[in-house]
């Protein structure tokens, strides 16, 4: 019947993620260090305060290094006046690139990315755009990333760990805006494979908020809809206010967790039995893949559309790969390093 | 007279005791800043003595009843004795306490906010040893206390909810109370210190406090007695010290002491007392305004008429509802009903009164709260003086700072504002020198109408006569006053005419040879038996 | 001169007795009407035990934290610093217990006592140096949310010693964890501090009229420097207990639970003893709030109706109790 | 009677003069000694006047919400509810502009209404009720912020018309862009408000006086009321800004920018006019803390030190300013 068909196509969707990532390079060769003699790249996070972000860019400097294109990070505290003075910060002292990243949307600051491509400099984002999103016009090129795909691994993990009948408790926050291809994604792959799965509640908390909202949200719906047994914060930092609502209420392993990011202290709540399933990407493949896609972009040859970087399943079995405590980068393998640095003709 | 046994080893002052001082101090100094409040003052008090501490404002009375609160600490240098025990300086916060003083501050020191409970057993409720206050014995404590005092007052009242005759008489109590615990504790004679404590006190208050006063110097424990008013002091002090811009005046015993004496000490010189001039022929002044039907707070329904020139007193026995009239005519306090006709044909009900209203019409009004109601302390003596009229200063679209402090100057010195700088902080003048500064604020705008509530309370004798001579010069020009105080000798000094009221309303006029202190006082006693009443609309001590 | 006339009876019409009563228990009232509500609505899910005792535990540290301002706000001081000492406190357990592997229960003395530093750096800057509080304490929150960055690289430190997480959400009493008996151990002895001890009037003297208390010879100094310690020391002890619930340190909800916690202490205000600033009617407060944002949430109401919610309950309380005493200026503030 | 000794000179010792100077020139003072050391370390970026005009423009909407505190400080009333109104312009330009197609001129209008409707709010409840303007102004930001959320679906609103954006940002006078100027005029205009018109004597007496100023014909009541409201609409007129520096709407940084603003406002009490607050002052400081945060930020320095500096700065200046005054209890606050 739909369901089995659904289920069985639903735990062959997952196998994929399960495996160990493999490189698929983006694009043919080229000299890396003749492209990046001489330039330099301002990489602008969402906040300087996200530990994740913050990761990537200390990733990109030494990848950068290892070509000869200066990275430098502007440091903020998530406040868009000061992406701003970033960017216009870049025109003044001529940068080539400015790299926005991971949840810094180009429209919020568009006179200055128009300013900047009218002075020569390239913005181009990386881990923001979802593929199906339409790129704003000033932006030079985007490294997207699949968020409508995270969604869809989302939805089949709920649906394959429930036998197909998963009552879930999303907490989201839609002024971030990949929330909206993920949020998507996760919805139309339990409608197309779980028919006996349903939504039983979204709760949109905003990032401000998550400390004082989430633990008291989840504590409220996990208590008023009894029947609930996955808890899916779409993003893991929020785990960490789900994990004790569930303490609280008494359903610490009953109701399954799954999330998104693979941030450490989640990877560690899974070895603890407090967090079920984490899709992570490997922060310093991003770092690596995001220096080459924009160097293509500065050198003409054609941005790659998309990141590449795969993203990769932590459960109960497999958590201990990436370290007790974990880290952001162990787990995933390294078969970028040397893929990248073949591509870059370093090795 | 020489060798007087003192604790800190110096010569005594002629005229003191001989047995051993309850309070002796020497050489006790006070700088603010850089301006000199004390410089090196001594004195000693002795047991069971009702001893004068008095001089002009800011000549540093107050500071030295808080050096002794451990309020203040003193300069280096300074030495104190209390019951013969040397006591090291500064006083710790509650020191007093422990030696045996208890204090009516001039401001009373009571918590307006607190309940009456809260604040008249302060001591016990912030020092008990126990740990744990039982409230229901505070409560009867409180109750017995108030009720030795003949006082009856609910204990969970607010204070600020209190009549200031009530809040006096609060904090009196409080003081003998401490003293009376204080001195049981101890075994020793203790002190208790009136920093005029009789401004807001009924004729009868003062008389009941002279009481207490007298009954607790029995005791053999002492007094410092603080009031500008001469003839109370005269009444009650054994021995007055005299203090003149912060140093030591000097010390006379009050039995061999005139009353001219005491205020040429005082002020340094001979002042001639203005007695009773031309009350002998009271020319009826044309009026300028008729006050009808003017009702509010203790008020009942009031006719008057003010006239020009003239100096109206209104007084009576405190609660009678005089101190109302200026502010009810001002229309700083909500009116129930009353009108105002001026000459001029302008006819104003007094429920539509705002003090914008009544400054629009040449009205003025000097409240008797300074710090509260009158004076702004953080801000420049020039932006106080003229805050009614910055308008006035408002040309081509700017503030003339300059001619601003050029006019306040010039002010300041007509009224003799020391030190005279226009830019200084009102809080770094005196107490009188900061009233100065105030009555020039109005004075200077001519108006037609000035109304004064205890326009020279806590205002040293120097400086009265100062405001005194400057509100006829006022009044001789054309301007009307309307005066409420319960000081008799100065509504007696000033006024063409006096009213006195009784149960909120009028009950006597004295104008012509009757208008002297006794005269008023005779007729506000007689107010009583003129509305019939028996009892007085204020609590009032039972004897 | 015989006669002693009563002033009671004309000061206090019989009306306001009731007033005045009604005032007192208005909020209490309004909550137990909350919970008729939503007990209504949800019989099932809303009223039970279990979903209270989840709302007493879950709300522990806000408690503190209101119980944590209302000490030097009675002594007449802001302290804005509680929401940074509250992260710092679980921040220091964090890198401590975690990164460090200190025993947790030398870092327990350890955040307390930061707690206690916080407290005598505010009041070194308000007390000598005369600087008003709310300028110092937004100072040191910034200077501490800072430090916090600096010590945990900005991110969540999980992993808390579980000994920790047992003593606060692990064990329970009368179904309900023991973070709740923590705060209400609290308020106990705040309530008898401030209503029943020499300590607790001075503090109230202080607050009111620090002129006077100290011509009264209340050592003022004393009495605000200790508010402002206890303040830190609680706001750190909020700090442990949200470790405890979160079993982890997280660097940034401090600041978020600053507002609610003024807001609850002046709702807290309005009620028990209505006028002053006293524990139970804090923690009434905070857990008057509570209750309403979880029957909000458990009915599925979006997010944005607790924001109005709490707002909306802060200025009527505080309407309703201002009316009550006929708007008279207020004491609290 | 006749003698009049004149004591000021004996007031006012030589030094003191000199030291007064010193206290309203220190900020200014420091600040430039901030701009040198910086320009010495990165001469080509830091020091040119491209950098200091996007510092000038960026920290715009910070200076009039600086501004919109200081109106209602000065006469004595806390305005909290300047960050949520700030956020609620700005959602507003965002839902009635890009959502329901409204054309710009009258949404910028909107906005200033609803900034001058939440003034009146706020005053109604401050005034007219009498509850603490801190209390009031808590719940108004709580509610606030829940009636944003509910209107921008919390999210952010990008594609504001690009009219607004050219005002703003678009056009620049001496390489300054607009919004520079727009904050530099209310300086000006409040300026002179608060120093040579009679109306900033009226808020100076309210709000250290409130009865002297009523007993002196001030209408206390209108002055605060127009104090709430100007603060009100200069909050709607920087979240105007802000979406014009953005060009877009942001429903959640509003209360990022409370705790800086405030800030700005103490330490600008510090400077120009110590012992005031005063308009020249709030923006020197935050123009101040600009500075020191893009330097520090251009220097590549870890974000956790500009929360130190933030918070320093705060503290030490403070202290400063306070020892030269001799410690003497602080007039602001
Ligand atoms: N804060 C201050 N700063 C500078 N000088 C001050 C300050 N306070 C008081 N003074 C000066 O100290 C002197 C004494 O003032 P003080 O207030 O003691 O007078 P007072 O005895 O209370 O007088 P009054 O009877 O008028 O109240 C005055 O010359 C006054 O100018
Ligand atoms: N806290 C203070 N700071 C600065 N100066 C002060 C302070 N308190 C009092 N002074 C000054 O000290 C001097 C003595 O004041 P004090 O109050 O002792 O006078 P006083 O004799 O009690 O006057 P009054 O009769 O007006 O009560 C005055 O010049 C006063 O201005
Ligand atoms: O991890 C990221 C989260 O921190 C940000 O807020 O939104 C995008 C996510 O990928
Ligand atoms: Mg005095
Ligand atoms: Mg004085």
């Amino acid at each position: 019947d739909a369901a089995a068909d659904g289920l069985a196509a639903a735990k062959e969707k997952l196998a994929k993620y399960a495996a160990k990532p493999v490189f698929v390079p983006p694009g043919e060769p080229f000299d890396a260090k003749a492209c990046a003699a001489g330039k330099k790249m301002l990489s602008i996070p969402n906040s300087s305060a996200n530990p994740f972000l913050k990761g990537i860019i200390d990733r990109m400097k030494k990848a950068g290094a290892e070509v000869g294109l200066e990275v430098t990070e502007w440091e903020n505290q998530g406040q868009p006046s000061q992406w701003v003075q970033g960017v216009e910060f870049a025109i003044r002292d001529k940068y080539d690139i400015v790299d926005l990243i991971s949840g810094i949307d180009p429209a919020t600051i568009e006179p200055q990315v128009k300013a900047a491509k009218e002075a020569g400099v390239k913005v181009m984002t990386s881990h923001f755009y979802d593929p199906s999103d339409t790129q704003n016009p000033f932006v030079s090129s985007s490294l997207t990333i699949g968020f409508g795909e995270v969604g869809t691994v989302l939805a089949n993990w709920a649906a394959v760990n429930t036998e197909g009948k998963a009552n879930i408790l999303v907490i989201k926050s839609d002024e971030v805006p990949p929330t909206k291809p993920l949020m998507e994604g996760l919805r139309s792959e339990l409608a197309a494979n779980c028919p006996n799965c349903k939504i039983v509640q979204e709760v949109n908390v905003g990032v401000t908020e998550w400390a004082t909202k989430i633990q008291p949200s989840v504590q409220s719906a996990v208590q008023a809809n009894p029947d609930i047994d996955v808890v899916i914060p779409i993003y893991d930092s929020m785990s960490q206010f789900v994990v004790p609502a569930l303490r609280l209420t008494g359903k610490t392993g009953t109701v399954k967790v799954a999330t998104f990011n693979g941030t450490p202290f989640v990877l560690d709540y899974i070895q603890q039995g407090l967090v079920d399933m984490d899709l992570g990407e490997s922060l310093d493949w991003i770092a690596y893949a995001t220096v080459d896609g924009h160097l293509r972009d500065l050198c003409g040859l054609g941005s790659p559309a998309a990141l590449n970087v795969p993203f990769y399943i932590f459960d109960k079995a497999n958590a201990a790969e990436a370290g007790t405590p974990a880290g952001y980068d162990q787990g995933y393998g390294d078969a970028y390093l040397s893929g990248f640095r073949t591509l870059w003709k370093l090795q | 007279m020489s060798d007087v046994p003192s604790a800190i080893g110096r010569v005594a002052e002629p005229g003191a005791p001989r047995a051993l001082p309850v309070l002796d101090v020497a050489d006790i100094a006070k700088t603010f800043g850089g301006a000199k409040a004390l410089r090196g003052v001594s004195f000693s008090v002795a047991p069971g003595e009702v001893h004068g501490l008095l001089g002009k404002n800011g000549s540093g009375k107050s500071t030295l009843v808080k050096i002794l609160a451990g309020f203040h600490a003193p300069d280096h240098g300074g030495r104190l004795a209390f019951n013969g025990e040397m006591v090291d300086l500064p006083l710790k916060p509650g020191d007093f306490r422990r030696l045996g003083m208890s204090f009516v501050h001039q401001n009373l020191g009571l918590v307006p906010s607190l309940t009456v409970l809260e604040n008249l057993r302060f001591a016990h409720l912030t020092t008990a040893r126990s740990g744990y206050i039982d409230w229901r014995a505070e409560r009867a404590a409180a109750r017995e206390a108030l009720g030795r005092f003949g006082l009856s007052i609910d204990t969970a009242e607010r204070v600020d909810r209190l009549s200031p005759v009530e809040r006096a008489l609060l904090a009196i109590v409080r003081a003998f109370e401490e003293i009376r615990v204080a001195c049981a504790a101890t075994g020793k004679p203790g002190l208790v210190l009136l920093d005029e404590p009789t401004p807001f006190l009924p004729r009868e208050g003062v008389e009941k406090l002279f009481g207490l006063i007298r009954s607790i110097a029995a005791t053999g424990s002492s007094v410092i007695f603080i009031s500008h008013d001469i003839d109370e002091v005269m009444t009650i002090t054994d021995r007055i010290t005299v203090l003149r811009d912060g140093a030591l005046a000097g010390a006379l015993e009050t039995a061999k002491a005139t009353h001219e004496e005491v205020v040429e000490m005082i002020v340094g010189r001979r002042i001639a007392r203005l007695g009773t001039p031309g009350h002998q022929a009271a020319v009826a002044k044309p009026a300028f305004l008729r006050v009808s039907g003017v009702a509010g707070g203790a008020l009942a329904a009031t006719d008057l008429v003010v006239g020009k020139g003239e100096i109206l007193g209104v007084t009576g026995l405190i609660g009678s509802g005089y101190e109302e009239l200026p502010y009810l005519i001002f229309g700083a306090r909500p009116c129930r009903a009353g009108a105002l006709d001026f000459v001029d044909g302008a006819h104003v009900p007094l429920a539509a009164m705002s003090p914008k209203r009544a400054l629009d019409l040449g009205l003025a009004l000097l409240p008797g709260d300074r710090q509260g109601a009158s004076g702004v302390d953080s801000l420049p003596i020039v932006d106080n003086m003229f805050l009614p009229d910055v308008d006035r200063f408002f040309r081509f679209g700017l503030l003339n700072r300059r001619a601003m402090v050029r006019e306040a100057f010039a002010l300041g010195t007509r009224y003799e504002v020391r030190p005279n700088d226009p830019a200084m902080k009102l809080s770094a003048l005196s107490g009188g020198n900061a009233q100065k500064v105030l009555i020039a604020r109005w004075m200077n705008r001519n108006p037609r109408l000035l109304l004064l509530d205890e326009p020279t309370q806590g205002v040293d004798v120097g400086t009265r006569v100062q405001i005194f001579a400057a509100l006829r010069a006022a009044a001789a020009a054309g301007m009307s006053v309307l005066c409420a105080s319960s000081d008799a000798e100065q509504l007696a000094e000033i006024c063409d005419r006096v009213l006195i009221f009784a149960r909120g309303r009028v009950c006597a006029e004295i104008t012509g040879p009757d208008l002297t202190k006794d005269g008023i006082a005779e007729a506000c006693y007689a107010s009583i038996d003129l509305t019939g009443r028996t009892a007085p609309a204020a609590p009032a001590l039972a004897s | 001169m015989t006669e002693t006339v009563s002033t009671m009876t004309q000061a206090r019409p019989a009306g306001l007795h009731l007033g005045r009563l009604f005032e007192r228990i208005a909020l209490l009232v309004v909550w137990v009407g909350l919970i008729a509500i939503f007990g209504a609505l949800m019989p099932q899910s809303f009223l039970n035990w279990g979903n209270f005792s989840i709302i007493f535990a879950s709300y522990a540290p806000a408690a503190l934290l209101a119980l944590a301002i209302i000490v030097p706000l009675t002594a007449g001081d802001y302290d804005l610093s509680v929401g940074a000492t509250l992260t710092l406190s679980s921040a220091l357990i964090g890198v401590l217990n975690v990164w460090h592997h200190l025993p947790i229960g030398l870092v327990l003395v350890l955040a307390l006592a930061a707690g206690a530093v916080v407290g005598a750096v505010n009041a070194l800057f308000i007390i000598f140096f005369r600087i008003p509080s709310l300028v110092v304490t937004l100072g040191t929150t910034s200077l501490m949310t800072g430090i916090v960055q600096w010590m945990t690289n900005s991110s969540t430190i999980g992993g808390i010693d579980n000994a920790l997480v047992m003593a606060v959400v692990g064990g329970r009493l009368f179904g309900v964890p023991y973070a709740f008996y923590y705060a209400a151990a609290a308020v106990v002895v705040l309530g008898y501090v401030f209503d029943y001890t020499p300590l607790g009037r001075r503090l109230l003297f202080v607050g009111r009229g620090r002129e006077v208390a100290r011509l009264n010879g209340i050592a003022v100094d004393r009495v605000r420097f200790g508010a402002l310690i206890a303040s830190g020391v609680l706001a750190a002890a909020a700090g442990i207990v949200y470790a405890g619930v979160l079993g982890s340190a997280d660097p940034y909800s401090g600041l978020n639970f600053l507002l609610p916690a003024f807001a609850a202490a002046f709702l807290g205000a309005t009620t028990i003893l209505p006028g002053r600033f006293n524990p139970w009617g804090a923690v009434v407060a905070v857990y008057f709030l509570a209750t309403g944002i979880t029957g909000l949430t458990m009915l599925g109401i979006p997010l944005w109706v607790t924001n109005v919610f709490n707002g909306g309950a802060l200025i009527l309380a505080v309407t309703i109790s201002q009316l009550t005493r006929g708007r008279e200026a207020s004491d609290i503030g």
